[in-house]
């Protein structure tokens, strides 16, 4: 038997869309606050993958007259790195201002505020 | 494609055949007897009291922020690095606007307190 | 290539200013930091003329290739959010006295969440877009939580937090489907890409970007957050969220829907599925805040139903449907404002906003008061204030396309609302609040009253000057 | 054309006054309270002077049958829709403000300027001494200003926005005492109830905008061509009926048609003189004026439009006159008066003659205001005492009252040459003319138990057994002057439709042509009769409680009465156990059930409101869930619903391109 691994844009968005859904799974499920904004992390690493596998097998043409190629999927994923960086470091000064009144991290005690 | 996904496949079925083997082989083979030296947290060294868990300084989790934040940001500065040449002065002149946004910040952090230890 | 730079005055004025207040508020020593509020409301008058020299001078240009626009219906918005914020920072000059410290980043943030709204109302590109949302957000996630002695401001800003982030997710996951099937992020080039393409994967792309929007201007079923939030952050934050960051999450929707996927967007299955869920904001939104005791928690539940109604204007996807929703998103921010503000006045004085606590302010502030209902009233749609042209517009454009049953939705819970908004009346009038003292209303509260309400009154009798700043700002959308 | 009249470009200033008024109060003079009332009373007697002033200019110069067919109108615009022509108009869209003068307003012009300048005069006395006082005089300000507007209006829009203001006014008004807590409940329940028509009114008024891209009457009018009025809207429902029902629905909130006439009998809990203006003479015909107005819709609806609005109003009519028998409040009981006169005059709109609606609202203005007025009065003297079983002797003690609620009385009850004679007996022929036999003889039974059940009122509150507890004396002047100018209306008001170029003439349909017609002495004979007969009955029912004073102030009746003991033994019976039976029965049917649904609303919607909020956990992590989930079954729904969504949903039945 001959298995030629050939890796194709399909396996790029199938790791992207579990990767999404292991993060959607933590968000659901994972009770420590930190855990929960990692798995955001993953949520928005799914949509790196995507937006790079895109560019890398769809869009991967030259800028008209140069021997350059376009990026704009490389550059999207950055400028979500940064944001994403920028969000969870709001989101543990907020775990830890959390944690200091209630000495405790825990999302599904947060329901002082319901109905 | 078939074939791709059956290299896959395979590549799943070990990847899941093999922590499950790993974890059951032992389980029937080794021999177990408990006894209360077996259950303490360590099998040396003094033993914990109180919480097991152990809590950080917050101020290692400021440094952290602050360092996380600013480094992610540099990460503007390796394609511009790369394309300088092309952009000309006025790229130039737009990173050092960037940089020195960064640095409000940077002073910002550091008049607030974020890099002490208290 | 420099010239290009003019278009960007707004954003870059209040980037700077933002910038000053900041560092000004490092420069005066920590528990003496006033003069705060005059600065800020400077710099946002100043950028209010930029935009406004803006608008009535007609400058339509774009910038990078389409990745960022500087039309007539930009800034329109760029108008609405600089008018909140300056209502804001008006109304909450009493209550910042009682926050522990920080009334620097306060305003700063203030003005930040506005430059990322500003962005979102001018991207023409979507990643453009998703940084101007996170810009807004990530202040709103400060705001919100920033009574840090309340946990409950603290857990609004967790929960905000972290539903916010999935929702950008989700809006993000659905962009770059839509950048795998058109190989740009431009709005203009995916609308060209597309063309009037059907596949399941636009839809997916469609539906997801869809989500991650009406979470930011909660439509049911993806309103849950907006209640919690809502109640636990400061009154005046609740306010700005309310208006602002609604109107801004309808400029950039209302821009992706109808100038990029509107082939899609308005077409078949899609339409029927947006009616459902604007019917049903209407509906359970106006349902819901009928139990409510809490004066926040209400007025939670009246902006998601507001936004069911302004969500008609772009279900009905023409110039008049547009007009609409510019119309009724400025009129709802001096109405919601107003609202807020008495709201921010009670709750300084009584230290709770419960609808309780509005007892007997008919005669403890009549100001107030009067205010509280006009306001209310506009929202319930009720001639002839400002609220009832606009629900006209809005209505007149959804029944010029047929929409008949939704219409018919509308009216009736727009009846509905009036239930609860003569809850608070009654509660300010006809009920004595025991001995409670007078409450004084400073200055800039006054002010904040009483230009609210005459711009209530004054636009529900001659609408016509907004009117047509708001046809105009539509037209150039369609360009 | 017409010969502009130098008053009607002035008619702007008739609304105008009383909203200054209004602003002046509000913001300047509410320290001072003589001061307001003066100013409040200042600002609606110029607006009656210059009433007079455009009603002489329709009626006496000539110019008024030319109105009829090209009515006045002095516009500026309002909203401006730009682009493309809308529906049958010719023209892009425009909403303007202004005002229209016909007969038809300059008529109702008249009598709410007039019976709003008594109401302010009178509550000068009856107010007097109020904390609210100078409030008191700002809401009425606001409400003149409303109600004239909404006379004036040009187009439907305004009217609507005016409809809207009056409701508010009167939610203002009837909770003016808010420290009662009934009070507040009343005043929430009008403002819902009414609310519930307005939203048909709305509805209705978006209907015409669609299909005419226009709302002023005078072009709704002229479009009205045979081909519009065969447009089928869905199921073979003409479209300008389904328009003309949905537009019913205003007059039905407004004007206190069953079932929605719930609010207006509580309504009562406001001052007195609220009630004569707002619950009697002005406010709530304003619906009655409505239908008056685009009384064109009805005719080019099908027949079944206005059959439906006459057969509601006879039923009306007979429903509430028989609740007022069973009454003892006496305001309860001119409440539901007022609501079967309501139902007569929206009978006499649907049998087909607008004349005799409107002139049975302005005859019925008088006459009701002026009983209200009475009962404020009566009221005032007895301290707040409002049930007639403990009042009584008041004749005696109270002259003027006495005298001009008699005329009331003998008004309403359709004794000539009193004004409700005429207007009853046009509604009367209009209907058996018309073909309408039934409502003819539902029309004659509510006559005679309108006339029975104010005879009661009349005969226990006045002519009673004194009470030794009350000390009664005459109101000022201030108070019984306006009774005095009211009744002098009440009996000369019917006049106007006597001669040949009398009210007929004048207030009809744009377009029809004029009709004279003879005094019907078939109809008018009988109803003559009807009314005298319960009054007579009443007389002998209820007077076995009086004592010698009724003696003395009736003999003659009396002795011929006291001859035929054995009638008025059968008749008590009667009426005690049947007439009386029902009327509490319907009474109950009122309160529990018509009552009980509209209430039951409320609750349905506060109960899925408490259900909804349930799924609202505090969680976090469920609010994510849920977000996820819903966006799931959207996708399913939008993919693979293909076909079965349309169908699933009525959302899309006209809809979406």
């Amino acid at each position: 038997m001959n298995f030629s691994l050939t890796v194709g844009l399909p396996h790029y968005l199938l790791v992207g869309a579990m990767l999404f859904c292991f993060g959607l799974y933590g968000v659901f499920s994972k009770k420590n606050a930190i855990a929960v904004l990692m798995s955001l992390e993953l949520m928005l690493n799914a949509v790196n993958i995507n937006l790079i596998a895109f560019n890398r097998f769809l869009w991967n043409n030259p800028v008209e007259g140069t021997k350059h190629l376009l990026l704009n999927g490389h550059v999207s994923a950055i400028f979500v790195i940064v944001v994403a960086a920028a969000e969870v470091a709001v989101g543990l000064a907020l775990v830890i201002s959390i944690y200091r009144s209630r000495l405790s991290a825990n999302v599904d005690e947060l329901d002082w505020l319901k109905w | 494609m078939l074939n791709n996904f059956g290299a896959i496949g395979i590549l799943l079925i070990f990847a899941i055949a093999l922590p499950v083997i790993l974890v059951t082989v032992p389980k029937l083979l080794a021999p177990r007897k408990y006894s209360k030296e077996k259950g303490t947290v360590y099998e040396c060294g003094m033993e914990t009291r109180g919480e097991t868990w152990v809590q950080f300084k917050t101020n290692y989790f400021l440094y952290a922020l602050v360092f996380v934040a600013f480094d992610v940001e540099t990460v503007f500065l390796y394609p511009w690095a790369v394309q300088f040449r092309k952009l000309g002065t006025f790229a130039f002149i737009e990173m050092f606007i960037f940089i020195a946004i960064l640095l409000v910040g940077f002073w910002y952090a550091w008049k607030e307190g974020a890099l002490e230890w208290k | 290539m420099n010239a290009q730079y003019a278009l960007l005055a707004p954003e870059i004025t209040l980037a700077v200013v933002g910038l000053v207040i900041f560092s000004v508020g490092l420069l005066i020593p920590k528990g003496s930091r006033q003069g705060m509020v005059p600065l800020t409301v400077l710099g946002i008058l100043v950028t209010m003329a930029v935009a406004g020299a803006q608008f009535f001078s007609n400058v339509n240009g774009s910038f990078l290739d389409g990745m960022y626009l500087a039309d007539n219906y930009a800034s329109f918005f760029k108008l609405l959010f600089l008018a909140a914020a300056l209502l804001v920072v008006l109304s909450s000059t009493e209550y910042v006295q009682k926050l522990p410290a920080h009334r620097g980043e306060f305003y700063g943030l203030i003005l930040f969440a506005a430059l990322g709204m500003m962005v979102m109302a001018g991207s023409g590109d979507l990643i453009t877009l998703y940084v101007g949302l996170e810009l807004m957000t990530i202040s709103f996630y400060v705001l919100v939580a920033y009574l840090s002695e309340d946990g409950k401001s603290g857990e609004a800003g967790l929960k905000y937090l972290i539903l916010g982030a999935v929702s950008s997710a989700v809006l993000l996951y659905g962009v770059s489907f839509l950048y795998g099937l058109t190989g740009s992020t431009v709005i203009t080039e995916i609308a060209a890409k597309l063309g009037s393409g059907m596949s399941p994967a636009t839809i997916l792309a469609l539906l997801l970007v869809l989500a991650g929007f009406s979470f930011k201007i909660s439509l049911i079923p993806f309103h849950m957050w907006a209640p919690d939030i809502y109640e636990g952050a400061p009154v005046p934050i609740t306010a700005y969220l309310a208006v602002a960051s609604k109107a801004a999450g309808f400029a950039a929707l209302v821009r992706v829907m109808l100038v990029g996927l509107k082939a899609q967007a308005l077409d078949g299955n899609v339409a029927v599925a947006l009616a459902v869920l604007i019917g049903l904001t209407m509906i359970a939104g106006n349902l819901m805040a009928i139990p409510q005791k809490n004066f926040k928690r209400m007025m939670a539940y009246s902006s998601i139903s507001q936004a069911g109604y302004i969500a008609v204007g772009l279900l009905a996807g023409t110039p008049d449907g547009v007009k609409g929703v510019l119309f009724y998103s400025m009129i709802y921010v001096f109405a919601n404002m107003g609202a807020f503000t008495v709201a921010t006045v009670v709750s300084t004085a009584q230290g709770s906003d419960e609808i309780k606590d509005f007892a007997g302010l008919a005669r403890r502030s009549p100001l107030a008061a009067v205010v509280m209902t006009v306001s209310l009233l506009s929202m319930a749609g009720i001639p002839p204030l400002a609220g009832f042209v606009g629900k006209f517009y809005l209505f007149k454009a959804l029944l010029d396309q047929g929409w008949v049953p939704l219409v018919f939705i509308a009216f009736v819970m727009s009846m509905v609302s009036v239930y609860y908004y003569l809850l608070v009346t009654r509660t300010m009038y006809m009920e004595e609040g025991a001995d409670l003292p007078k409450i004084g209303v400073s200055g800039a509260t006054k002010f904040t009253l009483l230009v609210t309400m005459l711009v209530t009154l004054f636009l529900g009798i001659y609408p016509s000057p907004l009117a047509k700043m708001a046809t105009i700002a539509a037209a150039s959308l369609f360009r | 054309m017409i010969r502009m009249e130098a008053s009607f470009q002035w008619a702007w200033l008739i609304p105008a006054l009383p909203l200054l008024s209004f602003l002046i109060i509000g913001f300047i003079t509410k320290k001072w309270p003589k001061l307001s009332s003066t100013i409040s009373i200042a600002a609606i007697l110029t607006s009656f002077v210059l009433a007079v002033w455009v009603d002489f200019g329709v009626f006496a110069s000539g110019v008024g049958a030319e109105l009829v067919e090209k009515p006045y109108q002095h516009v500026v615009n309002w909203l401006t829709f730009s682009g493309v022509p809308w529906g049958l108009s010719a023209a892009p869209l425009n909403i303007e403000f202004g005002t229209l003068i016909d007969p038809l307003s300059a008529m109702m012009l008249f009598v709410v300027t007039l019976v709003a300048s008594l109401v302010q005069i009178y509550s000068v006395g009856y107010m007097h001494g109020d904390k609210g006082y100078s409030r008191y005089f700002a809401y009425q300000s606001l409400f003149a200003m409303s109600m004239l507007g909404l006379v004036l209006s040009t187009n439907l829009l305004q009217l609507f926005i005016f409809w809207e203001l009056v409701g508010l006014c009167s939610y203002l008004l009837i909770g003016f005492w808010f420290f009662k807590p009934s009070a507040r409940e009343a005043a929430k329940k009008a403002f819902m109830t009414t609310r519930v028509g307005d939203f048909g009114l709305l509805l209705g008024i978006l209907f015409l905008l669609n299909k005419f891209g226009t709302l002023n009457f005078v072009q709704l009018f002229h479009m009205m061509t045979p081909e519009v009025k065969a447009m089928v809207a869905v199921g073979g429902v003409s479209y300008l009926t389904l328009t003309a029902f949905l537009v019913f629905i205003g007059p039905i909130g407004k004007s206190g048609q069953f079932p929605l006439h719930v609010w207006l009998p509580d309504a009562m809990e406001g001052p007195t003189p609220v009630s004569a203006l707002i619950h009697a003479a002005t406010m709530v015909v304003a619906g009655v004026y409505l239908i008056a107005r685009i009384y064109f819709l009805f005719q080019g609806a099908s027949p079944a439009a206005l059959e439906f609005v006459a057969s509601l109003g006879g039923f009306t009519a007979i429903f509430a006159a028989s609740i007022a028998i069973a009454q003892n409040d006496i305001k309860r009981i001119l409440a539901y008066s007022t609501l079967s006169q309501l139902g007569y005059m929206v009978m006499a709109l649907g049998v087909g003659s607008l004349t005799a609606g409107m002139f049975h609202l302005m005859t019925h203005a008088f006459f009701k205001a002026l009983m209200f007025l009475g009962a404020g009065s009566v009221i005032h003297a007895l301290h707040e005492k409002q049930d007639i079983w403990e009042m009584g002797g008041l004749w005696k003690k109270m002259r003027i009252t006495g005298t001009t609620f008699a005329i009331g009385v003998l008004a309403i009850a359709g004794v000539p040459p009193l004004a409700g004679f005429f207007s009853k007996d046009e509604i009367l022929s209009a209907a058996l003319h018309n073909g309408h036999p039934v409502l003819f003889g539902i029309g004659l039974f509510t006559a005679m138990l309108t006339a029975f059940y104010m005879t009661r009122l009349f005969v226990i509150a006045f002519m009673g057994p004194e009470k030794a507890e009350n000390h009664p004396h005459e109101s000022p002047w201030v108070m019984t002057l306006p009774l005095v100018i009211l009744a002098f209306f009440s009996i000369v008001g019917g006049w106007a439709g006597i001669p040949e170029h009398g009210f007929a003439y004048f207030v009809r349909p744009w377009g029809s042509e004029f009709e004279p017609e003879a005094m019907n002495w078939l109809v008018a004979g009988p109803s003559i009769i009807v009314g005298l007969a319960g009054i007579i009955l009443s007389y002998i029912v209820y007077y076995g409680k009086a004592s010698d004073p009724v003696e003395a102030a009736f003999p003659r009746v009396y002795k011929v009465l006291k001859n035929k003991y054995y009638v008025d033994e059968f008749y008590l019976w009667i009426i005690k156990h049947i007439v009386d039976g029902i009327g509490k029965v319907l009474y109950w049917f009122d309160i529990y059930i018509v009552d009980g649904i509209v209430d039951g609303l409320a609750w349905i919607a506060r109960s899925l409101g408490s259900l909804f909020r349930r799924a609202q956990t505090g969680q976090l992590q469920v609010y994510a869930i849920i977000f996820f989930v819903a966006l799931i079954v959207l996708f399913l729904a939008v993919t693979y619903g293909e076909g079965q969504l349309h169908a699933l949903n009525p959302l899309a039945l006209g809809g979406g391109k």
